[in-house]
């Protein structure tokens, strides 16, 4: 097995370690509500990061409007799953065709968007991605839908123009966004997500297409004058990062009763970018560990109330000085030098032992 | 005579925007950057401002000076303390940065000034001007905002060409390995670019409140991030495409809600920034840019 | 390769200490039961992010509350003030961060939209909640114990159009509203539909998002058809600018809003003459010769005008208090489901009522609506005067 | 030597240019271009700095689109096709600059020239199908061997950003030939490497247009490379031919000397 076989393995341990961790301590009862609050959002999160990595690190393309397909696939997969709620009983069936249907619908506007996108680069390319986002909001602000005995109605102006009968449930109410939302995400689901996503997006790196996604980002005209079709390789990148953006937008949905077209803003997209940046580009791991991390911690900042935010802003700014400054660099590659000399005096003769014994 | 009145507030309204992504604009040619944190700078200097007239009675040209100088410093402190440190880490990672800081400044000011609005004076010295019979009426913020947008631009031209840190700057934004060679201090040159963008920002924000008066910690973000697409817009790293994109991007904005939707005008808006991106892949007055093979 | 890494670990173990630290039920330390028992009540609103200054307010007024009823000697009230940013998912980590509280009841939130998350959170934990500010009906719909101290948007919509209509207004209204905003849209969708009910003829309808400063567009197209009056069912802050741009036009219909503009005299440095003849219908004036106390006790501690935002959350403080000690509800033994349902009784009684600042003798529907009378006031020389 | 006077008789022309021309801006940096690139011959490019030789190449391969006149491949116009098509129809390259794909692996970088022969699609990737291990099989296999003929198979798991010059330049080459080729256009490839190492490419360079069977244009700059192994030599100054023959015809050229001798004499 190469190292990258390992990587992904590693990575899918890690995934189902913390899944046992959390249930064991849940069994235990020694899980507060807030932290269980936040397991499906850190899934959620997580599902973001890496699909966006794939477009960012591994595909070299920086995207501000990642947060536009998790919000396509959560409303695609709100209506979904209300429309289902009679005709399905069991509740992760619905949760899994909501996702895939949601899922289905982000890659769609990928698709749409990553044509007029992906001829653009550099800055360039960032801004246009971030005026879709806006534009994706503004649009869902508009938008209204219904469903009635005669079926699913949708408009531009108001629910009441929708013409529904009396029994007609309002499903996506413009800015309010979906609001009565059966409940379908699970822990679990959550995880089974992460863990498919991984699948997904780490054998796709680690084969042809990843290959070729990684040499363009590496060096573009090289790639072409090899015969790698650019164009067709950038938008597999972006619309399979659409795609799982979309699920991630139907689990977050349906973890809700109630899901505003707000929430999916550029302040969405700018989050997901700094748990990728922070967990080191093309680095699938790290974005899951600074995900998980950079969830926490506001929730573990509370007490500090109206200076939590202030206290969050100045760790973030601190973190990404530490790590991509070249003399915080050098400090810290000394303590390191320092630390293992000194482990190795410590461990010295335990190994020659070993050496001795062989 | 409505047409007319769109048009004099979207130029205003771009005036002002322009005056924003100037600061945008120049900070990129130079440093490469995108300063997501310069909206935030404009509402501190506005702040600054705020107390300026309202607590300590000053004249409103020394308020405006206020505005200046503190976004001035801030500016360059921010340039020293987060951004000097990562020159030469990827450009990723000073945009996160940059984001850091916005969040800081934006909860400092709440956690300074509280939440609750301030309804900024404005400071504009002009009554406004009746034509036609009151048919037009444009406002004496409009006419001074359009004024020192132009003012600003002559300005801004002419110490680029003719001055010699102006200069300066031009060979840092072109190749600044060689501007080192050359002896010119690039360090320096950066930290003027953010000073001259910010004090820029400081002029920016008091036009910003006196013809929309509304302030409070959020106020910097919106027009931040528009001014950053009108700089886009005008191909990012040109004065006047800064100001062009600017002032189209005003334009754009009141006669799509004027004359098409007022509920998707910033859809609209931002399409069109799209359609021109896709026609000119380096915005309106951008440079091309030739790969060397 | 090696500070990837290093970094990867340091978060590993950022992440086992978080793991940790949210882990185990700790015992709040109220609950000693050495002295005597608190009442703990848990607030949710935006306390930062864009909408902050709701939350703020609310919080501010609320303390007030608490401070009065501790020096009272009585009950002594632990409020535990939460930040949800104005977020459906912070939300409900505040909320459930209450519930490792062991909070006995929530007073919040403050916004529609996290309020509805929290309440389907709520209503399947059985923990009664009180909302001082979230006016949608979705917030209170299908759940019992979820109760509104403000009127809902409807009511709103709906009463502004009978007031204009009957006090013979205007005929022709013109409305600006904020699209982006569940309140806005709410009291606008109902508004219309009362307006056409009430031969009021509609004609401009034109929106605007919370990034919108510029107005020209709106404010002119409502002078050009003509209309008298313009029905703001938005928040004061836009409003404030509205009101500028309009003047700056030379346009002046009657300005007529609901709850949301109170609070425009407050602004600080705001010229009071631009705010002339508006008039609007709120629960709460900070003229009201009722809550003068309260004014000027918000006024010294915060330096400001209180809006109906903090009126709203001195309120709720009081309703709880009334209801908790009307009722004799044990709250140092009960749980809060217990609770829940002696709340649910009270108040739903018909004889639960709460002289308040914000209104005489609220009473509650068993929806959760509350009923009370809305004041029409006019400013006249930058002050309300009732109408 | 006798082999290939023998193959001669049999030569076509596999790449052609009709009066191949290109201005940037109002800059003709390319003019009046004609040149005949039979199917089995090593050809030289040479000229001053600036003559615009990597510019042909840039046109040969579409990376510029030509203002004035045709390129044929194969008796073929190809004015409709962009660089990735020209790949695929037979023309591949090496950089001046390299331009290698720094953060692969340089197996990786060759299996990015096998590209197009590694058959499976998205779904075969991630989901491991048979189909996946077979072609991968290939590829790894076919690599190695493209790999052994600079001997690199022992590098094949390193970085290519982190090779030794010469090797980079090496591993350009076998990355070109795993697109499969008729026509490789060699920019430079001796640059940077010292007189036996250029010696070793030569020989490498023969062997692989006998092995291939394929075309080579090489644009170079060290002239005992470029007249011990090409069989037709031309000579670009101003972005124009000036001259064309065997090298000993080249080398007799006043022309050419002129051409660089004014060249010293304007440096001098």
């Amino acid at each position: 097995m190469n190292r990258g076989a390992v990587n992904s393995f590693v990575n899918y341990g890690l995934v189902l370690a913390f899944y046992l961790i959390v249930q064991i301590l849940r069994a235990n009862g020694d899980l507060s509500r807030a932290f269980q609050a936040q397991l499906v959002p850190i899934c959620v999160y997580i599902i973001m990061a890496i699909s966006l990595n794939l477009v960012v690190g591994i595909s070299g393309e920086l995207s501000l409007g990642h947060a536009a397909f998790m919000s396509v696939g959560a409303f695609t997969g709100v209506v979904v799953s209300t429309m289902l709620v009679d005709s399905v009983a069991s509740t992760p069936l619905r949760l899994a065709i909501s996702i895939l249907v949601g899922g289905i619908a982000a890659g769609i506007a990928g698709i749409f968007i990553g044509i007029p996108v992906l001829r653009l680069h550099g800055d360039y390319l960032a801004i246009v991605t971030l005026a879709f986002g806006e534009i994706i909001k503004n649009i869902l602000n508009t938008v209204y839908v219904g469903l009635d005995s005669t079926g699913l109605h949708y408009g531009m102006t108001s629910i009441n123009e929708l013409g529904m009968d009396s029994a007609g449930k309002t499903i996506i109410n413009g800015p309010m966004g979906a609001m009565g939302i059966d409940k379908a995400s699970t822990f679990t689901a959550a995880i089974i997500m992460v863990l498919i996503t991984l699948f997904a997006i780490q054998n796709m790196i680690r084969s042809r297409s990843g290959r070729a996604i990684m040499a363009i980002r590496d060096n573009r005209i090289a790639a072409e004058a090899s015969g790698l079709n650019v164009m067709k390789y950038k938008m597999m990148a972006f619309v399979t990062a659409a795609a799982f953006a979309g699920m991630a937008g139907v689990l977050y949905a349906l973890n809700y009763s109630t899901v505003v077209p707000k929430k999916f803003d550029f302040n969405t997209s700018i989050l997901v970018l700094v748990f990728v940046v922070l967990g080191g580009l093309g680095n699938l791991r790290g974005s899951m560990i600074a995900t998980a991390v950079l969830i926490i911690l506001p929730e573990m900042l509370r007490e500090y109330q109206l200076y939590r935010m202030l206290i969050y802003s100045i760790i973030l700014i601190v973190v990404m000085l530490i790590t991509n400054n070249e003399r915080a660099h050098a400090i810290k590659d000394r303590l390191v030098a320092i630390v293992e000399d000194y482990f190795k005096k410590i461990l010295a003769p335990i190994f020659r032992r070993k050496g001795g014994a062989k | 005579m409505s047409f007319l009145n769109y048009l004099i507030s979207g130029v205003s309204l771009g005036s002002i925007y322009a005056i924003i992504a100037l600061g945008y604009t120049m900070v990129y040619g130079i440093a490469k950057m995108l300063n997501f944190a310069h909206g935030d700078v404009i509402m501190i200097g506005t702040y600054f401002a705020y107390f300026a007239t309202t607590s300590h009675s000053l004249p409103p040209a020394i308020a405006v000076i206020a505005a200046m100088l503190c976004c001035t410093i801030l500016g360059v402190v921010i340039e020293f303390l987060a951004y000097r440190p990562l020159r030469g880490a990827t450009s990723l990672a000073v945009l996160i940065t940059a984001i850091g800081v916005s969040f800081f400044l934006q909860n400092f000011a709440l956690i300074r000034w509280g939440s609750s609005p301030k309804n900024f004076p404005s400071l504009v010295p002009f009554d406004k001007v009746s034509l036609f019979g009151g048919d037009l009426i444009i406002s004496g913020e409009a006419i001074t905002t359009m004024l020192a947008c132009i003012f600003v631009m002559i300005g801004l031209s002419f110490f680029i060409k003719k001055n010699k840190l102006g200069k300066a700057m031009r060979a840092v934004s072109e190749d600044r390995e060689a501007a080192q060679l050359m002896g010119i201090n690039v360090n320096y040159t950066i930290a003027m670019t953010f000073a001259i963008g910010s004090a820029l920002a400081g002029i920016a924000g008091v036009l910003l409140c006196s013809m929309y008066p509304t302030l409070s910690p959020t106020t910097g973000a919106m027009p931040g991030i528009k001014a950053f697409t009108a700089a886009v817009f005008g191909g990012i790293g040109s004065i006047p495409g800064a100001m062009l994109g600017g002032i189209l991007l005003g334009m754009i904005e009141i006669f799509s809600r004027a004359y098409i939707s007022t509920q998707l005008s910033d859809a609209i808006v931002f399409a069109v920034l799209i359609v021109v991106l896709l026609v000119r892949p380096t915005g309106l007055l951008g440079k091309k840019i030739r790969e060397k093979v | 390769m090696k500070t990837t890494k290093i970094i990867a670990l340091l978060m590993a173990i950022m992440m086992c200490v978080a793991l940790v630290a949210c882990g185990g039920n700790e015992a709040p330390p109220e609950e000693d039961n050495t002295e005597a028992a608190t009442l703990d009540l848990g607030f949710i609103g935006p306390l930062t992010g864009p909408a902050a200054l709701y939350g703020q307010t609310t919080l501010a007024g609320a303390k007030i509350a608490v401070e009065e009823i501790n020096a009272m000697g009585g009950i002594q009230i632990n409020l535990n003030p939460m930040d949800d940013e104005h977020d459906t998912e912070k939300a409900v980590n505040a909320y459930q961060q209450l519930q490792d509280w062991n909070a006995d009841a929530i007073i919040g939130c403050v916004t529609s939209a996290p309020c509805n998350a929290v309440a389907t959170e709520a209503f399947a934990d059985r923990m009664f909640m009180l909302t001082p500010s979230a006016s949608s009906t979705a917030v209170t719909e299908g759940r019992d114990n979820v109760y509104q101290l403000c009127f809902s948007d409807p009511n709103q919509g709906s009463a502004s159009a009978q007031y204009i209509a009957e006090h013979a207004l205007a005929t022709k209204v013109a409305v600006i509203y904020n699209n982006a905003d569940p309140y806005s849209t709410g009291i606008y969708q109902t508004f219309v539909d009362a307006a056409a009910e009430q031969g009021l003829e509609i004609v401009s309808t034109t929106t605007f998002t919370d990034d919108t400063n510029d107005f020209t567009v709106q404010i002119k197209e409502a002078q050009d058809n003509g209309a008298e009056l313009v029905f703001l069912p938005i928040y004061y802050t836009p409003a404030s600018m509205i009101l500028k741009q309009a003047n700056d036009m030379e346009y002046a219909p009657i300005f007529f809003g609901c709850d949301g503009l109170d609070g425009l005299l407050g602004i600080e440095g705001f010229d009071t003459a631009l705010a002339e003849g508006v008039m609007l219908l709120t629960p709460f004036s900070a003229d009201d010769p009722d809550a003068a106390d309260f004014v000027a006790k918000y006024e010294e501690a915060n330096g400001e005008t209180p809006s109906q935002f903090a009126a709203n959350g001195y309120d709720c403080v009081y309703a709880m208090y009334q209801a908790f000690t009307g009722a004799e509800i044990d709250y140092a033994t009960l749980t809060s489901a217990e609770q829940c349902e002696a709340l649910i009784a009270q108040f739903s009684s018909a004889d639960f009522a709460v002289d308040g600042i914000t209104g005489k003798s609220m009473t509650w529907e068993a929806t959760g609506e509350v009923s009370k009378a809305p004041k029409a006031v006019v400013i006249q020389d930058g002050v309300y005067v009732g109408m | 030597m006798g082999n290939q006077i023998e193959n001669k008789e049999e030569r076509i022309p596999i790449l052609e240019t009709v009066d191949l021309g290109i201005d940037f801006g109002g800059l003709t940096a390319v003019d009046n271009f004609n040149i005949s690139i039979k199917n089995v011959e090593i050809a030289g490019l040479i000229g001053p700095n600036g003559a615009g030789k990597t510019t042909v190449f840039n046109l040969l391969t579409k990376v510029y689109q030509p203002t004035r006149g045709k390129i044929l491949l194969g008796g073929k116009d190809t004015a409709s096709m962009n660089t990735v098509q020209m790949n695929r129809a037979g023309v591949a390259r090496t950089f001046q600059n390299i331009r290698l794909f720094d953060t692969l692996t340089v197996e990786e970088n060759v299996k990015i020239g096998l590209h197009n022969e590694i058959h499976y699609n998205w779904f075969d990737g991630v989901f491991r199908t048979a189909r996946y291990w077979k072609h991968e099989k290939y590829a790894h296999e076919r690599a190695m061997e493209l790999l052994s003929i600079f001997d690199m198979q022992g590098m094949a798991n390193q970085k290519a950003g982190s090779l030794p010059y010469g090797a980079q330049r090496r591993l350009e080459i076998v990355r070109a030939l795993g697109t499969n080729p008729s026509v490789l256009l060699l920019d430079e490839p001796a640059a940077g490497m010292n007189p036996s190492e250029t010696a070793e490419l030569m020989e490498n360079i023969r062997k692989i247009r006998d092995t291939f069977q394929i075309a080579i244009v090489l644009i170079e700059h060290d002239m005992s490379l470029v007249m011990n192994i090409c069989e037709e030599i031309a000579v670009l100054n101003y972005g124009k031919i000036i001259a064309k023959g065997t090298p000993e015809e080249i080398q007799a050229n006043p022309k050419v000397i002129e051409a660089y001798l004014g060249k010293q004499k304007e440096e001098a």
